[in-house]
């Protein structure tokens, strides 16, 4: 496989737990309890880790001394991958939950194929990250549950934003051209053949959650190609203040 | 009880400090002494929680991943100091949210240092290397202490603090070993956090109440003096080190003493800040209760389900 | 009145409307005349106000001083513009507030171009260029349009429309003699507005409705597909001075028709963002509710201020 | 007068129009009412037009090829002189008009003094900016009327956001050592003495919307020095983005 479009592909995967990591981590020191503050906090550190993982092979493969925080900080808002899901703001906990909710369930189905991609690598990462991942399921879970199936204001805010964030869940499925050719390379996962067991199983806990399925016909997209919503540009401008601001330095 | 029977439990109690016993939550303890540690042991765990918030407004714009994954964990430490210190604060018969409520109201205190800002990445590594330096020369001693619970979160604390302070020193290394925009933003978060971190020993001795009391209960070992002289003779030798100034101009070693000398605290800034008039208190306390109040849905949602589903257990066991 | 009457009347209204002379608010005009009227013009200043959100989104990142102030001052000018045109609805009796329960409800429509996000610098650029042209092209014949408020409120649009789709196109200019960076920056934004500006003319002659009536009444001069026309015409040689490429591999000049060709538009997507599911549908109009909602308390304050000092003058002078 | 403490002058002033502007800014189009969006727009530009103005200045004495746009995006943070009023978040729509009257009255005091500067271009910047800044006050001096005896929410909330925002007042009339050299010299405003003049103004005003005057001992104070709070981090990380992720272009 061209090294340029395995690094692509290693985008689409790796973007995904630096934005949501990001975000994650504007929560630490704001969170409903203490208990779940440091559950969400656990969640990035995780997240964060596995994108170092990605980005430092990144960095091996694109050589010319490039490191993973140049890969991090240093591109324009158009060359990161990551879905737009991850990307939405921490409107609320219910936001906060839901949004992890409806990433883990794809993210897990997806490092199940991937820990056996030929990329030694790759699949190493995702072997780790099976375990760190089945657990951000199971805790986003339940607490969609609890959130659903708790109170008239807890179920209400949850629906709300499972319809919200529903829109955003069809992207997940959608192979790019990096991914295409990672697939045929016996490297990537073929990540439309998930799709259906992803909405089975989402379902499933949403109805025990007592929520409603929503029924969308229409759905957004464009993380993939680079082209994020609103939200990005904002994220980025934090995340990147350090680097931008003093170029060429250690930290 | 007698007042009689009541002076001899005291008595046994203070013995059994005396022997370096620790007192344990079922153990018979004088309510003086149960009071004083609620207030001590919340003070601190409440210094935690805040203590979240300076360093918390730099995760976001952390400049290396690293680095970011490091502060993330360091903040969420935090986050365990502050559980376990409830935890044992709770041990002497409170409650978690009547704890709260001292803090959101205001009738509880945490350090002071926490109301000042964090306006570089250098303050970063100036709260580790001063901020949690001086935490843990107040702290050690504390792993003595005599009250089981407490005694034991400390030695847990002081662990993590003292990786958390060498971290902290290695974030100003790294920057004094950088460009000279690197040293001078150290040098500048020197300058800003030195005072502050003075003050976190508290008032002089000739103005400090309780000690005594302290001293006896060993929630105390060393007066404010000198546990602040220990800070400044520790801390001075490695800016040498790190090739940065301490904005002291009295600073000067005392080779007769054996210590360094200082010059004199502002301590009109220290009861301004203490009296919640520092540069962040009303931002630092509105945080915590923004937080506790928009988080009051989640926690009733997952109240209500876990009585739904104790229910749904009962019924299948019915 | 009885139907002969009305009849009567509706002659008149018709042979003034052909005369080209204006119909004033107080003048008697037929029912359907006003509704469509206070549609359009409503949905209109609907489209300015909901239009000033995706190039806000880049005032406070705009990358000098003089785009700043220019991006400000042409977001002002849409709010003003929003201004003239609920007025000139109103005039047809109507208030503002029903006019902004309309679109908070969701029942009446903007443009829909305004559901896309502005992504880059360059977006700015790009909507000044395209969709102010665009926009143009629309609304060049209605500053003759029969209705008098409206179209003068159309004249002064025209004249500031005309003024920000140049300061669209230098901002495009200025990319496109950029860095390789600046210029990829300009071409990817033409790649991303152009298709949504080709669907501001709407769906194509032979599905749209209501044409006809809007011919006579001058609300519209021209069919969908004629404008359409007219916008490629104009912006194909622009982009070719800008040295970027229109994303269409169809477009290209007829020499016999005078005129170019051009491609398919997705009228799936046209359909999508109409129904309310485009790119940023949700955040806009949540953006536009927040803002009347968060702002209730300050029009109360205003209204009961006022109330008090009408109050007060009228004491006095009792 | 030394160049280097004539711009140090200058950014004492310069910075607080830019800081300013930069946050109505923010607000331009989730204003309250059409009106109010636009006014709040026309007080930003007219900043944005004086801040223009004042780093047009720096930028000639300067020299070195330098801009009014280096000088507006590319200090750090340190090095901005704004005070900590300016910088306050668009917290809800009292504090935005308070913020604004607070700053106002100081602004049209300091501009009229400044008109009488020796130094030929900040008198004429002053001359033609007090026609801007009079209406400024008018417009926020009327708007605290308004909500001072509005209604009974419109009165709490004008009221907690005097009470907050009172603290960072005294910080306006701090005389900096570039201001002491600039007000020896006959070019700056000695500050400190429009001090009680403005508190009788502005308390004057408060009473006429009915509100009470804060009692506050404490003051905040740092911005003239560059150590601002923690709001000014985030606000730079947007007003600086275009320039430091794309340095040295044209725009």
């Amino acid at each position: 496989m061209e090294k340029k479009n395995l690094v692509q592909y290693i985008y689409g995967i790796a973007d995904n737990a630096l934005i949501l990591g990001q975000r994650l981590s504007e929560l630490c020191g704001h969170g409903p309890s203490l208990e779940t503050d440091i559950a969400l906090t656990n969640i990035s550190l995780d997240l964060l880790g596995q994108t170092r993982s990605y980005y430092q092979y990144v960095a091996l493969l694109e050589g010319e001394g490039k490191t993973e925080d140049d890969i991090a900080f240093l591109r324009t808002e158009r060359q990161y991958k990551s879905v737009l899901l991850v990307e939405q703001p921490n409107t609320d906990f219910a936001y906060v939950i839901t949004r992890q909710f409806l990433f883990d369930a794809f993210h897990l189905a997806l490092l199940e194929k991937l820990q056996h991609s030929k990329d030694d690598t790759l699949n190493a990462i995702a072997r780790k990250a099976i375990k760190e991942v089945s657990y951000h399921l199971r805790f986003s879970g339940d607490w969609v549950k609890r959130l659903g199936d708790g109170t008239d204001i807890s179920k209400q805010k949850v629906q709300e934003a499972v319809n919200m964030l529903w829109t955003y869940t069809d992207e997940l499925f959608h192979l790019t051209e990096a991914d295409s050719e990672a697939v045929a390379e016996g490297i990537g996962v073929d990540v439309s053949q998930l799709k259906e067991d992803y909405y089975g199983k989402v379902k499933e806990l949403l109805e025990e959650a007592t929520l409603e399925i929503p029924e969308s016909k229409y759905f957004q997209k464009g993380g993939k190609q680079g082209i994020h919503t609103e939200h990005m540009g904002y994220l980025l401008a934090d995340l990147q203040y350090m680097q931008r601001a003093y170029p060429n330095m250690k930290w | 009880m007698s007042e009689a029977q009541i002076r001899n439990l005291e008595e046994i109690f203070e013995q059994r400090i005396a022997r370096d016993e620790k007192i344990e939550p079922k153990d018979w303890m004088p309510e003086k002494y149960r009071q004083t540690h609620i207030r001590q042991i919340s003070q601190h765990a409440h210094s935690e929680i805040v203590g979240m918030l300076p360093e918390g407004n730099w995760i976001s714009r952390a400049p290396s991943l690293r680095r970011k994954v490091a502060l993330l964990a360091k903040v969420q430490d935090e986050a365990g100091h502050g559980l376990y210190l409830y935890s044992a604060c709770e041990t002497l018969g409170i409650s978690r949210n009547e704890l709260y409520d001292q803090l959101h109201s205001g009738k509880a205190k945490y350090s002071s240092i926490f109301n000042y800002p964090t306006i570089t990445w250098a303050d970063i590594g100036a709260i580790g290397w001063l901020v949690d330096g001086a935490a843990i020369i107040n702290q050690v001693p504390l792993c003595n202490t005599s009250y089981g619970p407490y005694a034991r979160a400390m030695i847990r604390v002081c662990k993590e603090e003292s990786f958390h302070q060498r971290q902290g020193y290695e974030i100003m290394m790294t920057l004094c070993k950088g460009t000279p925009e690197q040293k001078e933003m150290a040098q500048d978060a020197l300058n800003r956090w030195w005072w502050p971190s003075m003050m976190m020993f508290g008032p002089t001795d000739d103005m400090s109440t309780h000690t005594e009391q302290s001293m006896k209960w060993k929630l105390k070992r060393k007066t404010n003096d000198e546990l602040r002289q220990q800070f400044v003779d520790q801390t001075a030798p490695q800016a040498d080190l790190l090739g940065i100034t301490i904005p002291d101009p009295e600073l000067e070693w005392n080779e007769e003493k054996g210590h360094y000398d200082f010059g004199e605290i502002d301590w009109d800034e220290f009861w301004q800040v203490v009296k919640g008039h520092g540069p962040c208190n009303k931002e630092r306390l509105s945080a915590r209760v923004n937080a506790w109040e928009e988080g009051e849905w989640v926690r009733d949602a997952a109240m209500a389900y876990a009585k739904k589903q104790q229910d749904k257990k009962l019924q299948n066991v019915g």
